[in-house]
């Protein structure tokens, strides 16, 4: 590991290269040529980056830490507070953000091919998606996570409303309520912790926590319950998740996949930050742990009720948020292996799915299980796909969704708690009814009009055909070889567990 | 003369103002009326930021020709707090602006403004 | 949930709600007074002398100056999002048909009724608001202030002309001008970093003093100097302000910190008169190809 | 009450309520199945408590067993609140967050 770089090239143009590409398609506005070409090269640059940088940290601005002792230092690995901001690009950083700028390029590729007129603020928030994870996933700060996440959550609200439609506009405007809310609670929790330990940098104000002094806990307990709020919030967890869904049916299929890339890599990098912080406070486990419970559970239970496929991909993707939240608030090196590798694994097979589903909705008749039926007869690769990404989602092997669940399994049964083993168990069987019930009414279930050619829609782009192809692929690679992943996972699972150090 | 904890005043002001603000976003059901609610919880919350940064009989953190730069460091305010509170002003404004450029455009389309009949919970 | 709904039971388990936060929130700001942590903050202070003499500008721009770019996207952002639900780059998927689009409309209010006295007034107001909104970009490493109130109080007159003289006003901005300006604001921000990146390695890294002469922050070996002798007798050391304190004189160097504050303030400038006139006005994509 | 009539009643009326409103077929499915979940679900949280006791874990699962039959198809409540209205989604958050600053403080 070479984490004495202390300025690693790579970082800043992970968040600078979004940002002026942002700029110049959101000023091209419907150029649509001059679109295309820079949003896919930029993109491009951006997966060559992630997949050839080294590992280290990035100090914004240069400034050096400042010694205990006094004087001043750059070395990165010695003990020292940190006048300037930190990035850390490590081995998890390295495959989320990878993987994150994969999907951002598929989903510029499909965008481009199927939106019409004026995309290049829909395509500029896009971009912005991507710049907002990396953020979070990278950033070893209260105060820089707390921007990421505002940042966001208001691109999310920006990327669900430009269908124009009204249950668009409506799930825009109560998430963004809650981002207010939540906004507001992770403001609080750091001027809380700011107030106990005088740092931001995360790594810092664990080692200056003051845990021996008592009487100065309840301040630690309040802005724990406010980074749950926010972690909720970010990650679509229990109470918050049907707003979440929301967000996630009422947009583009595409957009959802980078919606929930992004959704993920924050409740991931949120839930690092509580364990690090918070882990060694009474309760803050079981609090953790009945959050991912409930939201794995109502979850299921609530995607059982939709009718609509895509409603129904939203309340799943809730669920198996749960099951992230499972790994990670169990605590355990084998639980945050596989927390994170569910996560990985979950954007992959997820947007299989999504994909499969923006296939359905190119023919025009919407997503509904009631409206749309016999896809398969017109489009027998987007059925096969489905089912494939429906197998990898409930966790049969050689798919990848397999491999995490038994690690989460495994886990919970180590830790002592089979019932959670049951329940992750169950979310994985319920997911497979849940989905078999969308796609066998929408691709399989035979239907009259489309039989006698009748055309609606628009023809489904072959790029989507390429992407779906690219991404079953990670799916079996991962689900024959998990250890690809796990290697890149391992590292950070052992660094938050034992060593207060950046994940 | 009665001594006054400025400190401790302007802490529970904030508290006070964010669970006011709570409460206003909870009970109050029209749209508007709960957008005001939340600028009051930043409010608060930017007051318990700004406190944080309160040094007894400190000055502000600019340098002023003649005052001593010793002494500077244990007489200015914390800087964090005023920092981050420069931030969450923005943050404020951008959320608001969001806020309500989509209760404009729902306002448009349905004509009132109470949350509880707009943002029903309804699938398509 | 009706409007009913939080009056019964509900309303009662919620305001215990409320009273349990409250008694949470208040119980943990009560136990940090007098116990707040002076942590890293002195140290920033006590480096004040060797940067801008305003501290909280060199905070916000120079140590934390990339959180600060990020923070200025989020008002970049804010305008990007609240001008998309008003209808600026509604998309649409070809052959799928969806919900109408709101019609758009612009707010009616009648500007030739305006008294005779504001009308008169009103140019000489907007003129000393915008001097102001200058004036306080300038002073900004010196004094209180910077990029961002500078495009707040801009976008202020901006507000007050649109009142007063409806579309056709003294600051008659274009929305494409406007959505241009608040881009260039946020990219020249984003690439001030780039010198420093390409010399040191570091983002945002304060090229202005440390290249031009040796490092100034005691204890740390700073760069050497890159640019030659002549260059530095010739022009002396323009990105120095020697700050006179009663302990010594202090050569403080605020580096690309008032650029830095330029950047801002066209993209506050930008975002806030992009929101007004939104708002105000609505937004047409005919009216806008037509023009 | 108590009556083999009443019980059949119950179950009747059980399996009914199912069937109102939107009674599709692959609806009527999704309704089934995601009360069995919530029972079963209902179960192994009732089955946490032999951290403390078994005996008391085994009463609580009777408890809860007796409860899901006594208050019917819970799916219908279930989905009502879980529905994304915003003040009941906004209450819902103010009690989680009482309840863990609680916990956590008094706890």
């Amino acid at each position: 590991m070479n984490e004495s770089i202390s300025n690693l090239w790579s970082i800043p143009l992970f968040i600078i290269i979004p940002i002026l590409t942002a700029i110049a398609l959101n000023i091209m506005y419907n150029r649509k040529k001059a679109i295309s070409v820079t949003a896919v090269a930029s993109s491009f640059a951006l997966v060559v980056i992630s997949a050839l940088s080294p590992f280290g940290f990035h100090w914004f601005t240069g400034h050096p830490a400042v010694l205990p002792t006094g004087g001043y230092t750059y070395r990165a690995d010695l003990l020292g507070w940190r006048l300037s901001l930190e990035y850390y690009y490590g081995p998890l950083q390295q495959i989320a953000i990878f993987l994150a700028s994969l999907l951002l390029l598929f989903v510029v590729m499909i965008s481009i091919k199927s939106l019409k007129k004026n995309i290049g603020p829909y395509i500029s928030l896009l971009f912005l998606t991507f710049m907002s994870s990396a953020i979070v996933i990278m950033v070893n700060d209260f105060y820089h996570m707390w921007i990421g996440v505002e940042i966001g959550s208001l691109i999310v609200a920006g990327v669900v409303l430009a269908s124009g439609e009204a249950v668009s506009q409506k799930a825009a405007l109560k998430y963004t309520f809650f981002s207010a809310l939540s906004g507001a609670g992770l403001a609080i929790a750091l001027a809380l912790i700011l107030g106990v330990t005088g740092y931001s940098n995360i790594s810092d104000a664990i080692k200056a926590m003051p845990l021996s002094n008592g009487s100065l806990a309840s301040i630690l307990y309040v802005a724990f319950g406010f980074t749950v709020l926010s972690w909720v919030y970010a990650g679509g967890l229990a109470p918050i998740h049907p707003l979440k869904a929301d967000v996630y049916g009422a947009s583009f299929p595409h957009a959802t996949v980078l919606l929930q890339a992004q959704s993920k890599l924050m409740l991931v990098a949120i839930g690092l930050l509580l364990l690090r912080v918070f882990g060694t406070l009474p309760f803050a486990k079981e609090v953790m742990l009945s959050i991912s419970v409930l939201t794995m559970m109502l979850g299921v239970v609530m995607a059982m009720l939709q009718t609509d496929f895509r409603w129904t991909l939203a309340y799943l993707i809730v669920s198996h948020s749960g099951l992230v939240t499972l790994g990670i608030s169990l605590g355990t090196v084998q639980g945050i292996i596989g927390g994170l590798f569910q996560a990985i694994n979950d954007v992959v097979y997820m947007s299989v799915l999504l994909l499969a589903c923006e296939g359905v909705y190119y023919f025009g008749r919407g997503t509904s299980i009631k409206s749309v039926s016999g896809i398969a007869k017109r489009a027998p690769w987007l059925a096969i796909a489905a089912i494939l990404g429906a197998f990898a989602a409930s966790g049969v092997p050689p798919f990848n969704g397999f491999q995490s669940e038994i690690i989460l399994i495994q886990a919970s049964l180590n830790y002592g708690m089979p019932e959670l083993a049951i329940v992750v168990l169950m979310v994985s069987v319920t997911t497979f009814i849940a989905l078999f019930k969308g796609i066998y009414n929408i691709f399989l279930r035979p239907d009259d009009a489309l039989n006698n050619n009748e055309k609606t829609g628009t023809p489904v782009p072959k790029i989507l055909y390429a992407c779906l192809a690219a991404l079953i692929f990670i799916t079996v690679l991962f689900g024959v070889y998990p250890q690809l992943a796990i290697n890149f996972l391992t590292e950070a699972a052992l660094k938050v567990v034992y060593i207060p150090w950046v994940p | 003369m009665i001594e006054i904890n400025l400190q401790l005043l302007c802490f529970m002001a904030a508290a006070l103002l964010v669970v006011i603000g709570l409460g206003g976003m909870l009970f109050l059901d029209n749209i508007i009326k709960k957008i005001i609610a939340f600028t009051l919880l930043s409010d608060g919350v930017n007051l318990a930021l700004v406190t944080l940064g309160y040094v007894e009989g400190g000055i502000v953190s600019i340098l002023e020709p003649g005052t001593s730069a010793g002494a500077f460091p244990e007489n200015a305010v914390l800087i964090f707090g005023p920092g981050i509170v420069l931030t969450n002003i923005v943050i404020g404004v951008s959320t608001t602006a969001v806020l309500v450029a989509v209760t404009m455009v729902l306002y448009r389309r349905y004509g009132t403004l109470k949350a509880s009949k707009v943002l029903k919970g309804e699938r398509k | 949930m009706d409007s009913k709904g939080l009056k019964g039971s509900r309303g009662i388990i919620a305001v215990i709600a409320l009273m349990i936060i409250f008694v949470g929130v208040s119980t943990s700001l009560l136990q940090l007074n007098g116990n707040v942590a002076r942590g890293i903050s002195p140290e920033y202070n006590e480096l004040a002398p060797y940067e801008a003499p305003n501290n909280l500008a060199s905070w916000v721009y120079d140590y934390r100056g990339f959180d600060t770019l990020i923070e200025t996207g989020v008002i970049y952002v804010g305008a990007l999002v609240s001008v998309l639900a008003i209808g600026r780059g509604i998309v649409r998927v070809k052959g799928v048909e969806g919900d109408a689009p709101v019609a758009p409309s612009s707010m009616e209010f009648n500007v030739s009724t305006l008294n005779v006295i504001l009308k008169y007034f009103g140019v000489p107001v907007i003129i000393l608001l915008v001097a102001y909104a200058l004036l306080v970009l300038t002073g900004a490493a010196t004094s209180g202030g910077g990029g961002f109130q500078c495009g707040v109080i801009f976008s202020s007159a901006y507000l007050l002309g649109m009142i007063f003289y409806g579309r056709k006003n003294p600051l008659n901005l274009s929305k494409k001008f406007l959505i241009a300006i608040g881009g260039v604001g946020w990219s020249i921000y984003a690439l001030l970093g780039l010198p420093g990146y390409l010399t040191t390695g570091y983002w945002q890294y304060n090229v202005g003093a440390d290249l031009w002469t040796s490092g100034v922050i005691p204890g740390v070996d700073g760069m050497a100097a890159v640019v030659p002798d002549i260059l530095r007798q010739l022009f002396g050391d323009p990105f120095r302000l020697l700050l006179v304190m009663s302990d010594g004189t202090y050569a403080s160097t605020a580096g690309i910190v008032p650029l830095i504050n330029i950047g801002e303030a066209f993209n506050v400038i930008g975002a806030i008169c992009l929101i007004f006139l939104v708002f105000v006005y609505g937004w047409n994509d005919e009216e806008e190809k037509s023009r | 009450m108590g009556s083999i009539d009443s019980l059949y009643d119950k179950v009747k009326r059980f399996v009914t309520e199912f069937t109102s409103g939107k009674s599709t077929s692959s609806a009527m499915t999704g309704y089934m199945t995601g009360e069995l979940q919530i029972v079963v679900f209902m179960m192994i949280l009732a089955s946490f408590f032999r951290i403390f006791s078994i005996p008391l874990g085994m009463v609580i699962l009777a408890a809860v067993v007796g409860a899901i039959f006594i208050f019917g198809p819970m799916i219908k409540t279930i989905e009502d609140e879980n529905s994304s209205d915003l003040n009941r989604v906004l209450f819902w958050v103010m009690i989680y967050f009482a309840v863990i600053i609680a916990v956590t403080l008094w706890g």
